[in-house]
């Protein structure tokens, strides 16, 4: 789960991390007041959860309360990557003499959490840890121990930090790695954490990702998620704990599994279609959360063949089947179905759909190569 | 012989009495896998499975009065990290964890401990190990296999099944079939199970099913060209999923170059591995090699 | 430093271990108006840190107010073991089912914390580990880990805890071992932790030892060190951070390093004597507080010779002679010194000491032997 | 041969600006120590004792531009761990931590990270180690030590200086003279250092400081019965100290029947162990089992 650039800030700012002086707002009028309670530019900023904000207009800095105003009220309400920008950040603006990068992720590698800075922070990190690998200077965690003050030296002595910014460094450094276990988080990034003009170290950006395993502990952010970056489609899956990523095909997928759901969308590709989502059900899944399932890829009107692979372990194909049949009585559909149902309780699923007249495969090649010559009829069509 | 479960296997199931657990267990018993003992905390006392097996509160009493040396973990997510602790300490040789949905923290901890461990942890979110066709530790069904020398390794569940199916319907047999798990941070890689087959005799070729992800598949090539002198037969799931936008500069950064299907498949080809297109094409890939040697 | 009841019980009900309802009071009075807000029999325990306070008429049940305030009266301002009580804990009176003991404290053999239970708590516990051990469980901790879920669940199935306990035990546990962690404890005891006659667990009585080396984490426990058990000569000790113990001999010792301390003591005893205190004035004392150590040993009646040790390492010797020279300026004493300098500007000290025209020794045993003589004379005289 | 440090050690200095550090770097500079970089963080790039050593930031620079293998550490307690995991960090085999006031908590934490280590612990609160006649790591004063035969082990500091005084006012000289600290968790114990004597050809018998608390010695008194074929004087201090108050129900129950001054005595006489009464009766002792041997 991402956290927006102002619940992050908050958490710095618990932590006692340095961030500039900031409040949100939801109108211009609030954008105007903030600017007048801070007596000077300010930075407004669109709390959208995507990427390239800035590029995209959503992060401007004005002079005065009434050019506040007047930005804030062609942002809000707008759309960034077609995401609805329903707050503002404003804050006042820093003088930055340098801009670093600071993170820590978990390395799948070692299992370790791998600690980074460099000091050309900024959005072209990532170019930067491309092109020139030696500005890059990364320590790994003991995750028994935690960041330890040498670790963060080293550090701040390989990306030539001004001595006198270790302390405050060290300290910033063993902060968000604190606020970073305490939350379960898979991600914190301070970029840019700036150098002012008046040589104080500064968090200007943050990015935190909460592990979606470790919720439970952080009641807190469960109710704070933010879905208006989601689209209907996600929100449903999420209630029905299905895991579903719409794409830009047109075959709709129902698979059990992740590893067999990418299989499939693998081997449609590879007979010549598209799949129109990835849609894993699980483990274990009863009828109404294949009938939900089924709701969500026919409300997409993108789709025009769906394809159901089933590999029952856990999960019984007469479940299963029970799921199809309800939700053909509840949607009214022309679209073919071609669906393939092997393992635990094959033959009560296949009985249940023999009634309902639908294609059908033995195999998960016969049933690619049904839905796409199927998706392709409908394309001639 | 197969690899890491066999006829010396003397299996505890950690949350014998829970559904899941019991459900398997039976599964498991039925298979023909010896298992001495169940664990529940609280229930410790009792007899399951019709009277055959004994529950006990603790791994340490189970392991004790049992003499088991493999656990197989079926408790909930909350409970499976502190279960995976109690089979560490009790000594249990191997443990396999079928739980999924542990957090990050729990398993980067998890995998400091286990370096200074005599335990192997497969998993978590493992659908298990079984060993045609006697033994099985975990929940893939038994009906999907049969006997035979082709050693198979995945990080996937249905996925699995999907090929050892396949690989049945073609009249191949299984030496073992392990499933390594999904998530990020699992007790044992690809290179782990790979050096397991490389030294078991009844194996002669193996099947590796990778996902995109992460650099396993890529460390296993590097493996493979290396040090394993059998053939083996390769699928990365994923080459038409798009890009993951979860993990944020640093994770774009640790992970620079490699993780796409595209990367994987190059570094197993590189490796000498024939890498299938799809599922159902590995049987045939397996006859032709067969055909060769 | 070690706790009042009352400080470990605040910390037990920060943790969510249960206590019984209490309060301190400081008066009869005090302790009446509590006792009439309990409306129920209640136990009046005086809070003085020392043990035994039960057997020594510290602890009272009374089934009334005004029982209260007349034992509190009697308590109160009274002296147990030479510790006059200045508070008392109120608390309702608990119907006892069972007493249990469960505590913690770190094995300096493997380095870890042990984490005891036995399902015979209460005063004689140390009697029940020594003649019948079975009776004791124990479980070693991973520090960088901590106690697990599992640990605690084979200590209570091991004392045969009801099983519908656990639950409770294991979160006490589990509790008390997060405090003690938070706390840099080197103890913490719950004892009794009683089964209530209602089948709940209750601790009726803690005690925790904080490491004196990590307080200065925890300045709110500095604050609060109670001082009524120390004598004045152990505080003004303590100001000066020298390390003090007073003892029943007459020979006053001032001594640098523990071990050589001890052996200094040792030697006087085969010698037949005996030290009035232990004193380590720790490495490179200055010549203020090796005055200040003569002050403390001279203000106690009992010191009839005083010897000096003092292997010069960190310490310089100079220091210590004008040290001896400033304290005899500053105290009219006729307690005759034995003193024997050795090791680090040896002879700079010896010449400084040369004019005080006092008894001198080369080796560690003719100093020995000439304190010891001169405690007989003073004796005998 | 001496054991722990000898010409080949190549020295850092953990706080060598400091003004402990400073001071004693300067002594065991003038003893004939190779002292090949120091360490304070801030200040690297700066040369110290009139130039002959330089400053680095981290002991990692340190070690991979000067090859050093054993560091001592003068750092304020606050920093001490931080410093110790450092040196383990760096792979540094020998770290003589000399700071005293360390956290049990820390020390508890560090002797599990030492158990996956290369690093061997000295300390903390130790003296540090002499070998006569040119190489000393730590602080004791090189004018009461001179070259010998008999190796001392002790975890007192004046009480050492007393010991080796006196023996070589007796004219005995030292092999190696180690302080594993007072603390009540160190990084090494009287069992370590006394298998490394036992290998040591220079060293010929073993005196042997302890004090009343903990185990340590009724351990090394276990160890010296069946694994030590040299001879052994030993000398507890605090036969005459008050019993301690403050360990509670909990030490109480680990300690029970151990710790005391007699146990101690008992453990080593049962062990062949000379005894002495007192520091001064040793280099006695040591005249009468060489005029045996």
């Amino acid at each position: 789960m991402r956290l927006h650039e102002y619940q992050s800030k908050e958490i710095f700012h618990q932590q006692h991390i340095p961030i500039p002086r900031g409040r949100l707002a939801s109108t211009p009028e609030e954008a105007k007041l903030i600017a007048e309670e801070f007596n000077g530019p300010v930075v407004l900023k669109a709390q959208v959860l995507v990427g390239g904000r800035g590029k995209a207009g959503g992060i401007r800095l004005v002079k005065s309360p009434s050019e506040a105003h007047e930005v804030a009220s062609k942002i809000l309400g707008s759309r960034i990557k077609d995401i609805p920008v329903r707050r503002l950040l404003i804050e006042e603006a820093v003088n930055i003499q340098q801009e670093i990068y600071f993170g820590m992720t978990v390395d799948r590698k070692t299992g370790e959490t791998i600690v980074i800075a460099s000091a050309e922070g900024g959005v072209d990190i990532e170019e930067i840890a491309r092109k020139t690998p030696e500005k890059i200077a990364k320590v790994g965690i003991n995750p028994l121990l935690g960041l330890k003050g040498f670790q963060a030296r080293i550090l701040a002595a390989e990306i030539d930090l001004p001595r006198n910014l270790w302390r405050s460094f060290i300290e910033i450094a063993q902060n968000l790695y604190r606020a970073y276990t305490q939350l379960d988080a898979t991600l914190a990034e301070i970029n840019p954490l700036v150098i002012t003009s008046s040589n104080r170290l500064v968090a200007l950006d943050g990015k935190i990702l909460l592990d979606e395993n470790a919720l439970f502990r952080h009641p807190e952010y469960l109710d704070k998620r933010d879905l208006s970056a989601e689209t209907p489609e996600e929100i449903e899956a999420r209630k029905f704990c299905l895991s579903y990523i719409k794409l830009s095909g047109n075959i709709g997928c129902l698979v059990n599994g992740a590893g067999l759901a990418m299989a499939t969308m693998d081997i449609i590709q590879h007979k010549g279609g598209q799949a129109a989502n990835f849609l894993d059900i699980g483990g274990g899944a009863g009828a109404e959360k294949v009938a939900a399932a089924l709701r969500i890829i026919l409300s997409d009107p993108q789709v025009e063949t769906v394809l159901i692979n089933i590999f029952g372990g856990i999960t019984r194909c007469d479940e299963v089947a029970r799921g199809i049949i309800k939700s053909m009585e509840d949607v009214d559909t022309k679209i073919p179905f071609v669906v393939r149902l092997v393992g635990t309780n094959e033959e009560e699923g296949k009985q249940i759909l023999a009634s309902a007249n639908l294609e059908t495969a033995d195999t998960l090649q016969e049933a690619a190569e049904k839905a796409v010559a199927l998706s392709m009829e409908v394309l001639v069509s | 012989m197969s690899i890491l479960i066999n006829e010396n296997t003397r299996l505890i199931v950690q949350g014998i009495t829970g559904h899941e657990g019991s459900f398997h267990a039976h599964q498991m018993l039925t298979y023909g896998t010896n298992i001495v003992a169940g664990v529940t905390p609280g229930k410790g006392g009792e007899w399951v499975l019709d009277g055959k097996v004994p529950v006990f509160d603790s791994v340490k009493t189970a392991v004790d009065v049992s003499g088991a040396n493999t656990s197989v973990i079926f408790v909930p997510a909350r409970f499976a990290a502190d279960a995976i602790y109690e089979a560490i300490d009790a000594n249990v040789e191997l443990i396999v964890c079928i739980t999924e949905g542990i957090p990050v923290k729990e398993m980067t901890q998890i995998t400091q401990i286990l370096k200074g461990s005599r335990s192997r942890l497969i998993g978590p979110n493992s659908p298990g190990i079984i060993s045609p066709p006697y033994t099985k530790v975990g929940i893939i069904p038994s009906t999907i296999t049969q006997p035979g020398s082709v050693g198979v390794v995945s990080r996937s569940g249905t996925l699995t099944y999907e090929v050892v199916y396949a690989l049945k319907q073609a009249g191949i047999g299984t030496s073992t079939c392990v499933g390594i798990g999904g998530d990020a941070i699992v007790g044992s890689r690809f290179v782990d199970v790979l050096s397991h087959f490389e030294g078991d005799p009844q194996t002669d070729m193996v099947v590796m099913i990778g996902e995109i992800g992460g650099q396993d598949e890529e460390i296993a090539a590097n493996f493979i060209g290396t040090n394993l002198s059998k053939p083996v037969i390769g699928f990365i799931a994923g080459q038409a999923a798009p890009p993951d936008k979860r993990m944020g500069h640093a994770g774009a950064i640790i992970e620079s170059g490699v993780g796409t299907a595209e990367a994987k498949i190059a570094a197993l080809k590189d490796a000498g591995v024939k890498v299938a297109s799809y599922p159902e094409e590995i049987p045939g890939l397996i006859e032709n090699l067969r055909a060769i040697h």
